[in-house]
């Protein structure tokens, strides 16, 4: 029999449940993850389960919940706090880079700080203001860090596991949108290690780089592309930061294109990290000049116009018809 | 008033004349048939969201109806009500719960700041406004509203301390409904209540019933007067609960019993209003009294039916708007994403 | 008789002044900026002189001051508030993200905040730990927000003008290392508009594009650069979102050859977006790919190792012949 | 203590028996050499920076050894004193203001966090560590230092607000020196005392003052000892005063008085706790007690001498430090840029 569906969700709330369980050491808490199990539900009957000392409802402030964090993991738990929505984070923002980040460094090495920060995170659910950002470019250019975000179920499962399990802070963004996507797939799964990008989909004529909610728009863009001839290689990134761009720079070598897609705003996003190293490690290798395909530079907008500042396979493709196919582009371009 | 609409008098606080009753008590009733309208509209996907403000009118309203018009409102997204009863347009009021725009009114045309998502953070604002209004010699007060879970912000901190510092004629009208979605109130704080952290900060605060819109009108008028005279804001906790979910896709279910709801539509605001004007013959005799209730109930039914019409009528926003006001010019390269979209639109 | 010289300092000090003097609207406040002139005494005297009404001391705390400017704009003042130090900017994050860059979109105009964000930013100065932050890449990546920092004495004066009169909330930069650096002139001075790049020095074999602290940087490396035979054109980009890459992008396509270089970290910086968007508008003009100079990848050292972190000549220069002059340089990377 | 030395009872707190208001005063001794001795280095260039506690010895000393060897301590940057009063070598205490490395000693040997630069961030630490302590099942309380300003942060507001709700064993220590950095505490809060600020939060909020050393530790005691019984956290107020600079680059005579500074001079805590040694003859008779304070003077002297001495000899770090603990292991991106500058340097 093969294994059933799993949603992102249940995959998340699942590895919750069992790191509550191997290790006591594990707390979970941030605003209504307790009873209500959190405002998507990730944390369902934790509480319940595991009691309200381990699993609980704090008082509602974000830079008091990640300072509270940072204290209890100076004390050897290990805490899983939820910041309720991606722009709810910010309030904890000196928290995050002051602190969480430089705490090991600033102790040589003395205080490590396992804290896993979960933030749900991106557009794409209808949401009013302030409910999509996607705010990883701040993270991921804040050293001591890591930022992750899993692409599926499995890695969701897994990826979350390891957080837990790591000794360095984690940024935990979860594409909210995929909260319910699915993937057969039998619980408990390890998948990759989380600090290196996966190869989703192999491919021969241009390397799509994306992650979290993008990974399964690069894969429908991939799908669309083979059925008209093109082989789109699909890396998922997974850990944004720190990054280990081997398998990156491998593929792109190989296939001498590449397209980056994530959610955020194009200026001085992540893909800008992205197109900037593949070049300088693939200059000689590049047909054509890495693309970003990403989100307006605006601020996100209103839910009936979201439409038209997320990225879709259309786009993707259009991005990748632009990589310079015919020889009479280049002499356009002049 | 009592639990049951009887007048009880206050040395400190003057009730409001019977007109301003008979005004409050309309508001309410409007309020409270647009929050039902709202809902209904959110369940059928015809809103993006609702947070409906159903058993907190009276704080709402008699909140708002203090204010003189020169003043500013400081909402939170849970105080469309509140907009409404400010006099601004029902179906502007709902754009950001549509997802059409963010804000859909004119915020200086009502003197009403955008509704504020962001916990607590409107609440500064509101005392820079006061600042400037002062530095331009205008007698501005205003009102910012905000829920017992944001309290517990360290931005509602910050804002309380910089208008008792500055003597800013502000007041903060804390709705305490009990729940911050699911979090109860003894998860939120270990104070006596909410008004006492005004101690902490050397102002004033006041604990009221906030199903009592005679009481809230009453308190929060003073405490504007006394901030416009200069001695300092004020913080106002009106005691009331939050009957409906705290949004449609909420699920109250997990965290709170039924039994708790029950408590609280008893002590329903509108009917306490009702009573009173009813028993002390305000709206003037019995037959003269049911008329101006129906006709209360035909505003508010007006204003439900132009709610659902002229949403029902409104069609897509412009994708254009996207980049007209990110900047006060449109920046080149948002220029430049401004032309492709449009192209990618052509196409389709 | 030739201008005098005048430190950048001085030169903001005197666009304080001369902004409080000619419009009754503007307020200049912040942790210490009264009495004290701030801690690098950019409002030195200003208290005294426009009275304490409009240049004030304000309690301690970020998100305050950030909010209370946002209100104080709403009702038509032009407030310019101090963040003491770039690190301690964070806490107003939440407001700075959620509304003062969004409030003119949010409303669709019909509310503009034009209030400036003062930030003395950047390391150099031998600061203990969190003094010393290079923040650009947090509010760079933030729709709705000008960030710009001035280079020189002249344009310091001139943009913090700029940006007090100008419409839209402006973070403005103040490369603090260079407070002291002076140049000989008569104030007030108008410079290019603040929103437009300048060529701060021509040159022909390679551009470097700099910013802030890094633009005297820039120009020593140039300096020497010619000693030896090398012409480097440097760009600095005073404005660096939203971003004119007009005169970037003609410059690099004259040149062929370019070098980014900031202070801070390089991974997600700035430099990131600059080269990413280089690369893509001038793909078939490039001899060597887009190379970054910035911070290594770590939290701000501690005095004693921040010279190993931040970007000299030296390392600029370096970068420069990393730039593939010989055609043997191709095959050996390949 | 009164102005001078002499004993005043208080029906609640227990004044410190001899020998410990011996150990608080020979603690404040070595404290005020150590602060003369690093605003010397500083001065002299040979610490990067130097803010010094002169005149709030008695608030550090006194809150530090209230604590038992296994509660935390979380010091701001103003708080080296509370360091070495805790035990914490001198000249790894210094190495944060060396410009040497960011933190300079381990914070689990001396259970003291690292020394704190961005205000009141500290003190929602102070809180999360007992919370982890208590669900290890270890009594642990702790002590997280603040000055006036910080109490106007949010994260002062947050880390209080926490505490409460979870019933934490922390005491916040204010020491409440009259200024931060320029601005003086009435621009600060509009709040008759900083303790008032408890009011709020529904803990206990404790005034005393600061300059006097046996007082600050009673109170202390007692708040930590409520603490640890489950009656919850604490604010303590220690009025004091900073009588030098901010720091050494600060330039004081540009907002305040030097009458000011006289005042507080005056009532300076260390001739307070010798007044009361000797009028009691706490150390022994006449002879014995001037024997005694030589003592203490020595061992000022000696850890003088020791700082002096030791930073003289230390190296400058190694540069390598930069990489190895920004992770838990060092990830490839960083290990390339580690590399490249041992190349950079072996060339140099
Ligand atoms: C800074 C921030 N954090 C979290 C949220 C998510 N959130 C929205 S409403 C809410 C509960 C607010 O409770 P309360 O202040 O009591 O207001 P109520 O909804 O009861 O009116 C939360 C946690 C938010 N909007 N802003
Ligand atoms: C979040 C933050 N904002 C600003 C600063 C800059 N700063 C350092 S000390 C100081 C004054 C602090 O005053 P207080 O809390 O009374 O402590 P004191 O220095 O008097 O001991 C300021 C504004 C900071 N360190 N952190
Ligand atoms: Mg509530
Ligand atoms: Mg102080």
């Amino acid at each position: 029999m093969p294994p059933a569906e799993v949603s992102m969700g249940a995959a998340l709330n699942r590895a919750l449940r069992d790191a509550l369980a191997e290790d006591p050491d594990v707390v979970v808490y941030g605003e209504d993850v307790g009873p209500l199990g959190g405002v998507f539900r990730v944390a369902d009957g934790l509480s319940g389960e595991f009691g309200e000392e381990r699993v609980f409802d704090s008082p509602l402030a974000e830079s008091g919940i990640l300072g509270t964090a940072i204290g209890m993991a100076m004390y050897g738990l290990r805490p899983v706090v939820e910041m309720q929505f991606d722009a709810f984070a910010y309030p904890a923002f000196g928290q995050v880079v002051s602190h969480l980040a430089k705490t090991r460094n600033r102790t040589r090495g003395a205080v490590a700080l396992p804290v896993v920060v979960r933030v749900p995170y991106g557009g794409g659910i209808g949401g009013v203001e302030h409910h999509s950002d996607s705010s990883e470019a701040y993270y991921t250019h804040t050293p001591g860090l890591r930022v992750v975000t899993p692409g599926t179920p499995a890695d969701a499962y897994s990826m979350l596991r390891e957080a837990i399990a790591c000794d360095d802070p984690v940024v935990f963004l979860e594409p909210k949108r995929r909260y319910w996507s699915g993937e057969a797939v039998e619980l408990p799964v390890r998948t990759e290690p989380m600090d290196r990008p996966v190869v989703r989909r192999p491919g021969t004529d241009v390397t799509l780089v994306a992650y979290g909610p993008m990974v399964e728009t690069a894969l429908e863009a991939a799908e669309t592309a083979a059925g008209e001839g093109r082989s789109i290689e699909v890396v998922d990134l997974r850990q944004l930061a720190p990054l280990d761009d081997a398998v990156l720079v491998e593929s792109v070598r190989r296939t001498g294109r590449a397209v980056v897609v994530h959610e955020a705003s194009v200026f001085g996003g992540y893909g800008a990290e992205i197109a900037a190293r593949v070049t300088e490690r693939c200059f000689h290798y590049l047909e054509a000049p890495v693309l970003r395909v990403g989100g307006l530079d605006v601020p996100y907008p209103p839910p009936k116009l979201e439409g038209y500042h997320l990225p879709d396979a259309g786009r993707v493709l259009a991005a990748v018809d632009r990589l310079q196919w015919e020889a009479e582009w280049v002499e356009g371009a002049r | 008033m009592d639990r049951h609409g009887r007048r009880v008098e206050h040395p400190l606080f003057t009730a409001p004349d019977p007109a301003r009753l008979a005004d409050l008590h309309r508001a309410m009733v409007i309020g409270r048939r647009f929050n039902r309208q709202a809902s209904a509209l959110a369940r059928q996907g015809r809103l993006a969201v609702y947070p409906s403000s159903t058993g907190q009118e009276a704080a709402q309203v008699g909140g708002v109806l203090a204010l003189a018009e020169r003043d500013w409102l400081f909402p939170s997204y849970r105080d469309t009500v509140a907009l409404v009863a400010r006099g601004v347009d029902p179906v502007q009021a709902l754009t950001l719960f549509r997802g059409d725009w963010h804000s859909g009114y004119d915020p200086h045309r009502h003197r009403c700041a955008p509704q504020c998502t962001p916990l607590a953070t409107n609440a500064s604002h509101a005392v820079g406004l006061t600042y400037a209004a002062r530095r331009k010699g205008r007698d501005v007060a205003a009102l910012a509203l905000m829920g017992d879970g944001a309290t517990s912000e360290g931005d509602a901190h910050e804002a309380y301390n910089f208008a008792a510092v500055w003597n800013a004629p502000v007041v903060f009208l804390v709705q305490n409904n009990h729940w911050a979605i699911s979090v109860p109130l003894h998860r939120q704080t270990a104070a006596p209540t909410l008004a006492h952290k005004a101690v902490g900060y050397g102002m004033r605060g006041y604990h009221v019933d906030g199903n009592d819109a005679a009481a809230v009108h009453a308190v929060v008028s003073r405490a504007l007067a006394e901030a416009r005279a200069g001695n300092g804001p004020a913080i106002v906790e009106a005691v009331t609960y939050r009957v409906d979910p705290h949004t449609d896709s909420d699920a109250p279910q997990r965290y709170r019993d039924e039994s708790e709801v029950a408590y609280w539509v008893e002590r329903d605001p509108l009917l306490r209003t009702e009573a009173l004007l009813r028993s002390e013959g305000l709206l003037g005799g019995a037959e003269e009294t049911d008329r101006a209730l129906a006709a209360f109930d035909a505003d508010a039914e007006r204003v439900a039916a132009l709610v659902r019409e002229r949403l029902a009528r409104q069609g897509r926003p412009d994708p254009d708007a996207l980049f007209t006001d990110v900047y006060a010019t449109v920046p080149p390269l948002l220029e430049q994403q401004r032309r492709e979209l449009a192209g990618e639109l052509r196409e389709a």
